[in-house]
């Protein structure tokens, strides 16, 4: 696994490694190197099992992070592969022509995140909402208690407690804190 | 039997016709084609998802699968919730096998604390978790006859099943939704008979795989239907992630437990089926040897399970749980493959991400639409239940 | 083409961003060369609202809900995730059978919808159509605490919390979810109030259409298609 | 003039009695196929209620004319077969209106109900409605060439075109019955009976699974209630017809019922432990081992 990580520092000016476990590791790469990286997990490392592909959303920094977990099933290791994109305009390439399924991560991260795959098939089609016309659900900035209250019809009588605050008075009430 | 005689493959490089990409050129107002839409209240699409299919007299031109009939946006709800919370939510994402989800949302967050689990809870929970495969299989093997008319074995199958949900009960307190596995270890020891009563159980499934065996696998109809229909090609399994029992079929030996021991399973002695012919028999075969297997396991688990009065770590209380900033990625084998949580945690007392990985993603979306193009219309569903989608786990 | 583009720009009142290619309004030209406009939702479907049929004849209606009731024909439209508990009921240890309830598969021959669970809004229309499409008398059997008041769901943005306000319930199940014993305990009551002739949730839709239409329409905004289409 | 009437109202006891002899009998094979599963099953009167419930259905929704009429022909198949078929042999009332050349008739009858319920279920709309009556058109047509083939053979064996006559030479004692003298064409005749009641492996035509239900998927209400009347009435006389032709008829109330349930149950036997074919690998079923049959049975008798 270090072999593989040294190698990529010196290509693909990967950055942030952490070992995970002995067979997981993460690695940052730049937005426009990541595809590539990507290909040459698979073709040359024989990382050949796509596990998946999804994004953070990390509001405070105003980015995207999206995240490749490759897997090696010879090697038996995974690696993370992270990249960070613009919040504000979100656009990514697409890797849909090394795996064919990852065009239904990318689906869904478009309808979710909002976040743009040009050339992936089917990508504006909706995948899982019908008729959305908020912000797309899953960023931070989505409010969805709000959102249901506005929409939907809560029913009378319904209390809620915040846990934490009911448990403590119920289970600990002699703790502190 | 002489397989490729079998097999229903007829000349299709002339019609429909192709475009230049490869894809047929689809003209509903020549009305050479039909489009059915089957789903969401179909019998035969397994789940709330349906399928958009164009039809060229029998076959299948075209297939489209629509999901979302089940998002809840478990995703966005977790990050509201704080990591105990997280496992009432996490459990409904996949129904069939709850026990997945709760295993792979506490190895994750244990990962990312560092707690260590007693090694009688890691023997409970790999119980827990051979269990929910049974009474997975137990419905799904005869499932597949089930899909093709013979409902007896399923039905033979349900009543297996439920003395595994009286085990659970016994066990857990619940039925479906266990709650059993939580981080730091188990909720509950091993009832007193417990031991006794399960491998009555487990007696009585192994008379019911002898039958099945006589009324489903050794049905010549059955065979008829099965052989040579749905082949999944083995240059498909990487280009689209198949996982699990569909994989193996396919000549791939792709079993997390084999390949990433965690709990207790290098202690035990299994051998995952491999099989290379990748139709819809071969992965029929392929789960009812991982029902056998799965029982032989369950026989070495209470063999070996020690008698030990420690299950729960010490952890902190789990109201101000909070976990150390970081990702991680943890997986184990379901009934239905590679099973997977992503968690990304920002050092607070909620996630800031979770993101399942179940197999129907793939399974049920990119690879059934590829699966059905050339199949027959009767032979849709079959092949949707041979790869065993489970649509709360695409959508969430 | 570029007729039918006009068309639509100068003759849509408002303009319905989800509406449906086909579903516009739009220029034929007829057999005889004239040409006239066609408004698909009004001119291709069913133009009729649906009916409140009254029970004529009170000892004929005793004994015809008494049929009824022990003829229970469920749709098998699993749409959340109690449909989990529908196969075992249908099984040997809990034989639903007994009861009379059958299941159907299609909805124009079923009587009983079951919601089985959360609803999401992309299941919420199917379903409105499902129970448009069936037969009078129909009834309406809610599993979970989801379908109550939103249960664990309370706060997701795709589920609804009340089924209630867009189809008329007969008998809510409670449980997260519930036991088939349970769900035999709702069929029994649901026989109770059928044989006592409370359980006219057709004719209850039927008279508040509009409201339950409303209700509908607020939360799914791609409707795309006509309102009585039965 | 007289005669005509009271025959009529002996022919309508008739079909009274068959409708519920058929009803009772789906019940108690479906209670059959339970025990099987280990389940208990419906309630023996479910069958009497569900049509009860249907007939008082409040609101039906109708695609057209043709809608109309598809049940209506299907009732008027059943209804046909029955009243050209003698129950009780001996018996001047409940032989029907049973002629020289009802055979032919009958064979006719039973593609009649079928194609009625094509042009409804065209008129229906629903795409899968119009696949599985292509599918049970299909089938069909491979399933009566074997059962005419066994006709053909009895008619040269008995040198009839009669019911009446083919019973009436199988009488006087077992060894008459055609099941022991014209073993071949029996044997055809039950497979093809395989097809014609449409249970697995050929039940394809209203598989639930993936054509929900065939035919009949956009029936409803008292539409369905016809189709569920004559689903009673032609299974007991689908079997009454094999009990005439193979099994020497019946000569009182009770062999009658004896002889139409083991005759039903057999093709409940066989589809209980089956899956389905796929609609041509049961044409081509159908068009191999019993169409050599039959033709064997031909060949015999020539």
């Amino acid at each position: 696994m270090d072999k593989i990580i040294k190698d990529l520092t010196s290509r693909f000016k990967v950055t942030d490694y952490i070992q995970q476990r002995p067979n997981m590791a993460y690695v940052t790469v730049q937005k426009e190197l990541a595809i590539s990286l990507i290909t040459h997990m698979r073709d040359i490392e024989g990382f050949t099992h796509f596990v998946l592909l999804t994004a953070v959303d990390w509001i405070e920094d105003n980015l995207f992070q999206l995240t490749y977990i490759l897997n090696s099933p010879d090697k038996k290791v995974d690696l993370g592969i992270r990249v960070m994109i613009d919040r504000e305009n979100p656009t990514m390439d697409s890797a849909h022509h090394l795996w064919q399924q990852v065009a239904t991560y990318q689906r869904e991260l478009k309808e979710m995140f909002g976040i743009d795959f040009p050339g992936s098939p089917r990508v504006d089609e909706s995948f899982i909402l019908e008729g959305w016309d908020d912000i797309p659900p899953y960023r931070r900035d989505f409010d969805t208690l709000k959102y249901a209250e506005e929409t939907y019809f809560p029913r009378d009588g319904r209390g809620s407690n915040d846990p934490a605050e009911y448990m403590k008075k119920k289970l600990y009430p002699d703790e502190e804190k | 039997m002489k397989r490729n005689k079998l097999i229903w493959q007829p000349d299709r490089s002339k019609y429909p016709e192709h475009d230049s990409n490869g894809k047929p050129i689809v003209d509903l107002k020549s009305q050479k084609f039909t489009k059915l839409w089957q789903g969401p209240n179909h019998p035969g699409v397994t789940g709330n998802m349906s399928l958009e299919l164009t039809l060229s007299g029998d076959e299948v031109v075209e297939a489209k699968t629509h999901v979302g009939y089940l998002h809840r946006g478990f995703e966005k709800l977790m990050e509201r919730r704080t990591y105990m919370q997280c496992f009432p939510t996490s459990i409904r994402m996949c129904v069939a096998e709850p026990d997945s989800n709760e295993y792979v949302l506490s190895a994750a967050v244990e990962e990312l604390s560092g707690i260590e689990v007693p090694e009688t809870a890691q023997w409970l929970r790999m119980l827990a978790l051979e269990m929910a495969r049974l009474q997975v299989l137990l419905r799904v093997v005869p499932g597949i006859a089930s899909t093709l008319s013979l409902g007896l074995g399923s039905q033979w199958g349900m009543y297996m099943r439920e003395h595994i949900l009286d085990r659970f009960e016994e066990l857990t307190g619940g039925r479906i939704y266990h709650m059993y596995i939580l981080p730091g270890g188990v909720r509950g020891q091993l009832p007193d008979g417990f031991k006794k009563r399960m491998l009555e159980n487990l007696d009585m499934i192994d008379g019911f795989i002898k039958r099945i065996e006589d009324l489903i696998f050794s049905n010549n109809v059955f065979k008829k239907r099965t052989v040579g229909v749905g082949i999944l090609k083995p240059e498909w399994v990487d280009q689209f992630g198949v996982v699990g029992p569909p994989a193996r079929g396919a000549g791939f030996k792709r079993d997390v437990r084999k390949d990433y021991p965690y709990l207790k399973y290098n202690e035990i002695d299994f051998d995952p089926f491999m099989a290379t012919d990748s139709d819809i028999y071969t992965r029929a075969i392929v789960r009812k040897q991982d029902l056998i297997m799965t029982v032989d396991i369950i026989r070495q688990i209470l063999d070996k399970i020690p008698n030990d009065k420690e299950i729960r770590a010490k952890t902190p209380n789990v109201l101000h749980l909070e976990i150390p900033k970081g990702e991680v990625y943890a997986r184990s084998e379901s009934s239905r493959g590679e099973y997977g949580m992503y968690i990304v945690s920002d050092g607070s007392k909620y996630p800031r991400r979770v993101n399942l990985r179940g197999p129907s993603y793939t399974h049920a979306v990119a690879l059934l639409e590829k699966m059905l193009i050339n199949a027959n219309i009767s032979d849709v569903h079959a092949i949707m239940v041979s790869l065993q989608t489970c649509p709360p786990e695409i959508e969430r | 083409m570029s007729e039918e583009q006009n068309i639509n720009q100068n003759n849509e009142p408002k303009e319905d961003k989800f509406l449906a290619e086909e579903n516009k309004i739009r220029l034929v030209t007829g057999p005889d060369g004239k040409q006239f406009q066609v408004n698909p939702l009004d001119d291709y479907f069913c133009d009729k609202r649906p009916q409140v049929v009254a029970p004529k004849n009170k000892i004929i209606e005793k004994f015809l809900n008494w049929a009824r009731a022990e003829s229970l024909w469920v749709l098998g439209f699993g749409t959340g995730c109690g449909s989990i508990e529908i196969p075992p009921l249908l099984s040997p240890r809990f034989d639903a059978f007994r009861y009379g309830v059958q299941m159907r598969p299609t909805p124009r021959q079923s009587s009983v919808l079951i919601i089985s669970g959360y609803l999401a809004v992309k299941t919420l229309k199917r379903a409105i159509r499902t129970y448009e499409q069936m037969q009078s008398p129909k009834y309406v059997m809610a599993l979970g605490s989801c379908t109550i008041n939103g249960g664990m769901y309370y706060d997701s943005y795709n589920t609804i919390n009340r089924v209630d306000q867009y189809l008329p319930v007969d008998v809510y199940v409670a449980g997260c979810m519930p036991r088939p014993e349970a769900l035999l305990a709702g069929f029994v009551k649901l026989k109770e109030r059928i044989k006592a002739g409370n359980a006219e949730g057709a004719n209850e839709y039927a008279e508040k259409f509009d409201w339950y239409k409303a209700n509908q329409k607020k939360i799914i905004k791609n409707w795309n298609m006509p309102d009585y289409n039965w | 003039m007289n005669d005509i009437i009271i025959k009529l109202l002996w022919t309508l006891l008739g079909l009274f009695i068959v409708l519920n002899w058929g009803m009772l009998m789906g019940a108690s094979m479906r209670k059959i196929v339970a025990r099987v599963a280990h389940r208990r099953g419906i309630p023996i009167y479910q069958p009497w209620l569900d049509l009860i419930k249907l007939y008082a259905k409040r609101t039906s929704i109708s695609h057209g004319v043709m809608f109309y009429l598809g049940p209506v022909f299907r009732l008027g198949g059943g209804v046909g077969i029955f009243l050209f078929l003698p129950l009780i042999y001996g018996s001047e009332y409940w032989s029907n209106f049973s002629w020289a050349g009802d055979l032919v008739l009958i064979l006719y009858f039973q593609f009649f109900g079928m194609l009625g319920m094509a042009l409804g279920a065209g008129e229906g709309g629903h795409p899968n409605s119009v696949i599985g009556i292509t599918r049970g058109l299909s089938q069909f047509t491979t399933v009566e060439i074997p059962l005419t083939l066994a006709v053909i053979s009895l008619a040269l064996q008995y040198n009839t075109l009669s019911i009446t006559e083919i019973v009436a030479a199988q009488q006087g004692g077992v060894q008459n019955w055609t099941l022991f003298t014209n073993p071949v064409a029996t044997v055809a005749g039950m497979l093809s009976l395989l097809g014609a009641l449409r249970h697995a492996p050929f039940n394809l035509v209203k598989a639930p699974n993936e054509v929900p239900i065939g035919p009949p998927t956009e029936y409803h209400s008292a539409f369905l209630g016809v189709l569920r009347t004559n689903g009673a009435v032609l299974h007991v006389v689908e079997a009454a017809l094999f009990m005439n032709l193979f099994f020497g008829g019946a000569t009182n109330w009770a062999e009658f019922i004896i002889k139409t349930f083991l005759i039903y149950f057999w093709s409940v036997f066989v589809g209980v432990v089956h899956p389905r074919f796929r609609i041509e690998q049961s044409v081509v079923w159908f068009l191999k081992i019993p169409l050599a049959i039959g033709v064997l049975a031909v060949i015999l008798y020539i």
